[in-house]
């Protein structure tokens, strides 16, 4: 969702292609071809899709490399569209989102020469590279920044659907409030979907309406429903904060309700995994934790504007303890 | 008369249908303050004739002149201009409306942005005196009969100022008192200076109010003539094309012994009242046993609960012996008792089903046409194609849809089915109405000869003419009960029509067999 | 429950029914002119669609305040549009109803993110309005205790709704207009035979119908979401296609039916407050709304009873 | 011989193709209008649908569920009912063959039949509630199978967590390899595309929609009460049970496209957060074949070839896949206005008479 000034519209579903982009750093990548398939969510889910489809654009931007993606309308096409591309021979393919597991795998090993990749899951194939985060780690820190900043010692999470997943953000989340403000009460409304900003909304003003001043979601578009209510709340004078997901999501809803975001760095995953692809170092069979320590989740830059410092070095502290091993935080089964 | 001017004149109207010329160079002339009857058979194209002067149809071919003007009638908006009312066939009122917004509907009075109800009702209610029509402007279509919707289609006609009235087939569904008081409104209007012209297929009523007839067959004109000149006969012969005979040649009634027993029978009607109220009466083989009585006294409430379709409180119901109270239709069904309902279209068929479909509605389930489950297609064709071939129904097929049959031929598939289940009972509700004089002497015919096969036939029939000429015996009944019982030969249309209304029995007190 | 979580139910219920109330009146308008409409959904969505575009171009303007008032206004004249599809193909070409909303349901969904990625550069969803609607409280009524919160204290929308709401019932059910398009509905040749244009009474129905559905759905762009994507309007239309006939086809009714959905949706949020009802498995939580629908519906005395000629075509002369 | 002659020529058998001809042009323009290539996407679309084994193969795969959901709707039009809810049917279906897929242990002649006729049993059940709730009730079936649509979807996934899940998956076990359809043979035959038997159930449902209806004493009652109800109240038909073996039946046949899809081609059932779309689209495909059953069979197959070739226009000309569901929504309005398509063959007619004198 960026500007629409634009009129280049002939580009639907192709990165920059190396005719229209700015003139590539490398050409590294010329000649390579790498795709994705998005789960139902589609590439615009303001989530992990999204993030991944950006990584590759900037890949074909820095290599010149041919990226692609395809949606999938449902279930039934993870796996052919996953085949699409490796039936026409893509150097890599990646199946973005826990739900493509299976159809990775299948895709895998009825094609022992094809490469992929698998973002939120793990697949064991010797073909497949596997990456997962600790989304409950970064959750933690922004638990501390929840915990330290709500004035009402209510917070609210709201949640997609009731999955593992989400769960590592829930209980991350918590652990972190109740970490630096034992009185804080976390109450939590799972919606039941992914892609309801109504549900979002009516979730939000009922956390709101109870005394919450701080709602941290895990909801893709749902949340979109959650900050329109916070914009909502802030137009009519009362000061509520939202905890944005997966991307720096102040740069979309604004920073004057969103606190801070947990990034959850997709894009860097999937940009690293295809790039050490181009130089040859792809490590089929491997499964990446990526966690603190890797920087791929955590707090954006931004947050700077909204969360004062002395509650920045808090996070810091935790941080360290978090990778140090020190603390160790709850995960889902 | 012949002084008087032409309102209306239609010249060498033709119009055609897919398959079939509706009008054929009509020729029809109508003139001020007469009362013109359109006479034909089922499909003649009288109605297709009227519907082109009300503007629902356009003609091919020919002209049309009111008042002396030629005019192009695109609608019947138009119409109405020109001071055409139609009262159709098939009522056209909105059930759920109110008399006045029925009769308003179109050409509302206003109070600002919205309806003025208060004018409205106040309008209706004085034209209604105006015309003698008693018409409740409140009421709803649905709570009303259907002699006084007829009323409110008449009310509609002349609150748009219609001086020409065209009614389609007006008595088909009247009582013989709505009948009377409709012939009494009709002088009403022609002595007010409207034109009327009335289609029937009862000749009688012609005789006693039309004067003149204009006579089609098949979309043609066969003759046009002034009533004083002839007699029912003539008109039959004239539009059937053969001689038709008016009176029914029927044996002596040979009795048997009792099939259909009813004691004291108690049913709720609809709004939960008593409708049927400890009716009894029974009925023997070889026996035609005429239910007269005004619509709404029980009748419908009666045939259902005959025939299974309505729970009865008390009292029983035998059958050739056996109770079956309270049955399920199907059972009774089995038992002997076959019925040709009412509503032919509602009840009797189902008009989206070919004919062949149609003739098994209540035996597709027996042998032959049901073997083990399936349906067996060469039996059902064969036994379609019998009925149709002896009952002389016109279809094009056994595979024709029989929606596309006309009135007459549809009510033939029914008498030809329900009579071929051979049953104990034939229970006939209103088998020939709407239907032409050739049509109905077929189908008495064939009750007639029922009856002198040794069945029991129960026939209702709010037709006094039908009663009289078909039954061996007379029940009335009257706010559900049987009010007493006649010999058809030892009473007359007056003394039936008394016991109908409010039976005052001249020996005093109820009399029951 | 204390009466203060009452009122801010029925405050939440509000947004949540504002667009399903509008859409109902569209329904009804259609239906009672006896055209089934079951394109709601596509009508919303291309409601939603346009209120999301237009109110876009319209912040770039720099409409400020007014912008979501434009996407309003273009959500329902883009909503005629794709209602002009299904009256032409069942008013004057006599297509089954049915299969023209469905029709209507399927061309929506297509052409409006089709659309989308046209303008957006490939993006399944509008770049997000800021200025929406605000809910505006007001005065007075605003401050009666739990009702001033729960009923005065909404979106323009909202009050744009139960104005609509009062305009429809009095049109219908007080003005020539409205009675000749209940008898349109009823019994269109008795219509025709004294002089109503029946194809023409049935084509402003469907046009308004369009109109209404899509503001049903640029309310919720102008809202809630404050952008359009191919979620926006995942199954509202069909269940203001049931308050349609929940309400019996009255706005009245379809009113209350809506607030009734919306209402049960906002339980299972304020259930989910109470740490008790962590021991409820959250997909019955879900489901209560639509099983409390059923309950009620079963509860609920008296069949409805549709317009006698719904879903018939209509030429003059029909036997 | 002659009557099939009669078949061939007449309109209602040059109207589909005319249709799909005509939809396929709006699409071609709405194509040009983006700045598309509408050669090159139709050819695309092609591709994806013939272009090798493997996606032949799946383009099967794609129309079976969409024959069961299609027939479901349109059994139920038949009978005089709207089924909107094929989509929670499915739901149901989907769940029954799962349970009995993953709890239950047996040879596969036993297992995997059982688990087809639990998976119909309970599709059936979720549609004899709505017709359960309309002949008891009165309740409109519109409503509640909207309803129910909402509630088998929660319900699914309650099922599939509390009893169902693997630890971690978001999904349920496995189903047993006893209880699996697929056909190993013609999968290899076709690079792996997922065949099941599925497909061949669907023929036999579309035989078993026509006998059923219009063969057996049943079938006929069915009718009856379709088309009128007071009619069969007169024959001694009873409505009510009528219209709820009408759902049972309707439900069973949408639950079958659940059955399916998970014994055939998932093997397992997930979370889900929304639903497929194959029972909305069972809406679309029965009216798109007249809910006559060769006309669903027809329908699904030009439904389902459009919807899976959709990816291969995106794949290959770059077009936004949302394009078909424009060409299938034109189809749909153009079997649907048989008016306009008269009128086209009739300028079509003139023009080339014209040509002639010309
Ligand atoms: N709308 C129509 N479509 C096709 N054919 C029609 C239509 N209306 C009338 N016809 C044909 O025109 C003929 C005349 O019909 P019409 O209704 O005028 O007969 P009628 O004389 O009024 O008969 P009845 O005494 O039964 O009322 C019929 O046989 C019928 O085939
Ligand atoms: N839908 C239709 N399609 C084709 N022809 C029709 C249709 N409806 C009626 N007809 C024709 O119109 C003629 C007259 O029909 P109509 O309904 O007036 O019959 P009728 O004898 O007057 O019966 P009734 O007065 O009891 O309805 C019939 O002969 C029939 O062939
Ligand atoms: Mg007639
Ligand atoms: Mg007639």
């Amino acid at each position: 969702a960026c500007g629409a000034k634009n009129d280049n519209n002939n580009n639907t579903n192709q990165g920059a292609s190396p005719s229209e982009a700015a003139s590539p750093a490398s050409t590294a990548g010329v000649g390579k071809k790498f795709a994705m398939v998005t789960d139902v969510g589609g590439v615009n889910d303001k989530s992990f899709n999204q993030s991944a489809w950006e990584g590759l654009q900037k890949l074909s931007k820095d290599t010149g490399a041919d990226v692609k993606y395809l949606e999938s309308k449902e279930a039934t096409n993870y796996l052919t569209n996953i085949n699409q591309f490796v039936h026409d021979k893509y150097d890599l393919t990646w199946g973005i989102g826990f739900l493509m597991g299976d159809a990775v795998k299948e895709a895998a090993t009825n094609n022992p020469d094809a490469k992929l990749a698998i973002i939120d899951n793990v697949v064991e194939a010797p073909n497949v590279e596997s990456v997962t985060f600790a989304e409950n780690e970064g959750s933690f820190l922004v638990g501390v920044v929840a915990g330290l900043m709500t004035k009402t010692n209510k917070i609210g999470f709201v949640g997609g659907i009731d999955i593992p997943v989400i769960k590592r953000f829930d209980l991350g989340f918590e652990a972190g409030v109740k970490a630096v403000n034992p009185q804080a009460v976390v109450t939590k409304n799972y919606t039941g979907a992914f892609d309801k900003p109504d549900l979002g909304k009516a979730a939000a003003a009922t956390l709101y309406n109870n005394g919450a001043d701080i709602i941290f979601h895990a909801s893709g578009g749902t949340g979109n429903g959650v900050f329109n209510e916070a914009k909502e709340r802030k137009a009519a004078g009362k000061q509520v904060w939202v905890i944005g997901v997966d991307k720096d999501q102040s740069i979309e809803f604004g920073d004057d309700v969103t606190l801070t975001s947990m990034l959850k760095r997709v894009d860097e995953a999937v940009y690293r995994v295809t790039n050490d692809m181009i130089n040859g170092k792809f490590e089929g069979g491997k499964v990446t934790v990526l966690g603190l320590k890797e920087n791929a989740v955590g707090l954006p830059d931004t947050s700077t504007k909204n969360v004062p410092a002395d509650v920045l070095a808090k996070v810091e502290e935790y941080k360290a303890k978090i990778i140090s091993g020190e603390i160790t935080v709850p995960t889902a089964q | 008369m012949n002084m008087a001017r032409t309102v209306v004149e239609m010249r060498n109207i033709t119009k055609r249908f897919p398959g079939i010329v509706a009008n054929d160079r009509v020729n029809f002339e109508l003139k001020q303050g007469e009362i013109h009857a359109l006479l034909g058979e089922n499909g003649a194209g009288k109605s297709t004739l009227m519907n082109i002067l009300f503007g629902l149809y356009q003609p091919e071919e020919g002209e049309i002149f009111v008042n002396g003007q030629e005019v192009a009638i695109d609608g019947p908006n138009k119409a109405i201009k020109l001071g055409i009312g139609m009262v159709h066939q098939h009522f056209k009122l909105v059930h759920p409306f109110t008399v006045t917004e029925n009769i308003i509907l179109g050409s509302e009075p206003k109070h600002g942005l919205a309806v003025n109800y208060k004018q409205a009702n106040e309008n209706v209610e004085k034209l209604s005196k105006q015309y003698g029509l008693n018409v409740d402007p409140l009421a709803t279509i649905d709570e009303i009969s259907v002699g006084m919707q007829q009323r409110v289609e008449i009310l509609k006609t002349l609150y748009r100022g219609a001086d020409i009235l065209i009614f389609d087939e007006p008595t088909a569904v009247l009582t013989p008192q709505e009948i009377e008081e409709l012939l009494v409104i009709m002088r009403k209007l022609v002595e007010q200076g409207k034109s009327i012209i009335l289609i029937t297929h009862k000749l009688k009523e012609i005789m006693a109010i039309a004067d003149r007839v204009t006579i089609v067959r098949r979309g043609k004109v066969i003759d046009s003539l002034p009533v004083a000149g002839t007699n029912p006969n003539q008109l039959a012969e004239k539009m059937v094309g053969r001689e038709v005979s008016l009176k029914l040649d029927k044996k002596n009634a040979v009795l048997g012994e009792p099939v259909l027993e009813v004691d004291k029978l108690v049913v709720k009607g609809r709004q939960g009242l008593r409708a049927l109220n400890e009716t009894s009466f029974v009925l023997k083989r070889g026996e035609i046993l005429g239910l007269a009585g005004v619509e709404g006294n029980g009748q419908s409430e009666l045939i259902e609960a005959l025939t299974g379709l309505r729970p009865i409180d008390s009292g029983t119901v035998k059958i050739a012996g056996v109770d079956l109270t309270g049955s399920k239709t199907r059972v009774i069904s089995e038992a002997g008792v076959s019925l040709i309902p009412e509503d032919r279209h509602k009840h009797g068929l189902v008009l989206d089903f070919p004919m062949r479909e149609n003739m098994v509605l209540e035996t597709y389930y027996q042998p032959p046409f049901n073997k083990g489950g399936f349906l067996d297609y060469a039996a059902i064709d064969e036994h379609a194609k019998r009925l149709i071939a002896e009952f002389d129904v016109r279809t094009p097929s056994i595979h024709t849809q029989a929606r596309a049959l006309s009135g007459g031929n549809q009510q033939k598939a029914i008498i030809a089915r329900e009579v071929d289940k051979n049953p104990e009972v034939l229970i006939a509700a209103q088998p020939t109405r709407g239907l032409d004089v050739g049509a109905i002497e077929f189908i008495h015919k064939r009750l007639v000869e029922q009856r002198n096969m040794g069945k029991a036939v129960l026939l209702i029939s709010y037709e006094l003419d039908e009663i009289m000429q078909l039954s061996d015996r007379i029940a009335v009944i009257y706010e559900g009960r049987i009010v007493g019982e006649v010999d058809p030969s030892q009473t007359n249309d007056e003394q039936l029509g008394l016991m109908m209304t409010d039976y005052k029995a001249p020996q005093g007190g109820e009399q029951r067999e | 429950m204390d009466l203060v979580t009452l009122g801010n139910m029925l405050n939440t219920a509000l947004v949540f029914s504002t667009a399903l109330i509008l859409a109902a009146l569209g329904g009804i308008l259609s239906e009672r002119s006896g055209v089934v409409n079951i394109g709601l959904e596509g009508l919303m969505t291309a409601g939603a669609f346009a209120s999301a575009v237009s109110a876009y171009h319209a912040q770039e303007a720099g409409f400020g305040g007014a912008t979501p008032w434009i996407g309003l206004l273009a959500g329902g004249l883009f909503g005629v549009l794709y209602a002009l599809i299904h009256a032409v193909a069942t008013i004057t070409f006599r297509a089954d109803q049915v299969v023209s909303g469905i029709v209507i349901n399927f061309i929506a969904a297509g052409s409006t993110l089709y659309l989308v990625k046209l303008m957006f550069e490939g993006a399944g969803e509008t770049s997000l309005v800021n200025e929406t609607f605000h809910k505006v409280a007001i005065p007075l009524l605003s401050d009666i205790p739990v009702i001033g919160e729960g009923l005065f204290h909404a979106y323009p929308t909202t009050y744009l709704a139960f104005i609509l709401v009062a305009v429809i019932y009095y049109t219908l059910f007080k003005t020539p207009f409205g009675l000749r398009l209940r008898a349109v509905g009823e019994h269109p040749s008795a219509a025709d035979t004294v002089g109503i244009k029946v194809l023409r009474m049935r084509y402003i129905a469907v046009l308004l119908s369009g109109v209404l559905a899509g503001l049903g759905g640029a309310t919720i762009a102008m809202t809630t979401t404050g952008s359009f994507s191919h979620n926006t309007i995942s199954g509202q239309g069909f269940i203001a296609l049931a308050a349609v006939i929940f309400g019996k086809w009255n706005p009245l009714g379809a009113m209350g039916a809506a607030i009734f959905f919306g209402f049960a949706q906002s339980i299972n949020n304020i259930l989910q407050l109470f740490d008790w009802s962590s021991n409820i498995p959250p997909e019955f939580i879900y489901m209560l709304p639509y099983v409390l629908t059923i309950v009620v519906l079963v509860g609920a005395v008296g069949r409805s009873k549709a317009p006698g000629a719904l879903g018939e075509p209509y030429f003059a002369g029909k036997r | 011989m002659n009557k099939l002659i009669k078949v061939v020529t007449k309109d209602s058998a040059v109207v589909p193709f005319v249709a799909i001809l005509l939809g396929l042009i709006v699409g071609a323009i709405i194509m040009l209008f983006g700045g598309y290539d509408p050669i090159l996407a139709y050819r695309s679309l092609l591709d994806k649908i013939f272009g090798s084994r493997y996606e032949f193969g799946e383009t099967l795969t794609a129309i079976t569920p969409l024959v069961f959901t299609g027939l479901s709707v349109a059994f139920a039009f038949r009978t005089g009912l709207f089924n909107i809810g094929a989509e929670g049917q499915y739901i149901m279906g989907m769940t029954g063959a799962t349970i009995i897929g993953v709890q239950v242990h047996a040879p596969w002649f036993i297992h995997a039949p059982l688990a087809i006729i639990v998976g119909a049993l309970f599709g059936g059940f979720w549609g004899m509630i709505a017709g359960y709730l309309k002949a008891a009730r009165g309740v409109n079936e519109v409503i509640t199978t909207i309803m129910l649509n909402w509630i088998a979807l929660y319900l699914g996934n309650y099922l599939v967590n509390r009893f169902l899940l693997e630890p971690g998956k978001g999904r349920s076990y496995f189903v047993d390899d006893s209880a699996n359809v697929t056909i190993g043979w013609l999968s290899r035959a076709l690079d792996d595309a997922r065949m099941h038997w599925g497909m061949f159930f669907a023929l036999l449902a579309v035989v078993f929609f026509y006998v059923y209806l219009w063969r057996t004493k049943q079938g006929y009652e069915l009718r009856v009460v379709g088309f009128n109800p007071d009619a069969a109240k007169y024959a001694g038909i009873n409505v009510n049970n009528g219209v709820v073996k009408a759902m049972f039946i309707s439900g069973a046949l949408a639950g079958l496209a659940g059955v399916f899809q998970v014994l055939g081609v998932f093997l397992n059932q997930a979370i889900s957060a929304s639903h497929t779309g194959h029972g909305f689209d069972g809406i679309a495909v029965a009216l798109l074949g007249g809910n006559t059953p060769v006309g669903v069979l027809f329908g699904a197959i030009l439904f389902g070839s459009l919807s899976y070739g959709a990816a291969g226009m995106s794949f290959g000309a770059d077009v936004p896949p949302e394009i078909i569901r424009i060409v299938i929504g034109s189809v749909i309005f153009f079997v649907a206005t048989p008016g306009i398509i008269r009128w086209v063959l009739k300028q079509l007619r003139i023009r080339k008479s014209k040509g002639e004198v010309a």
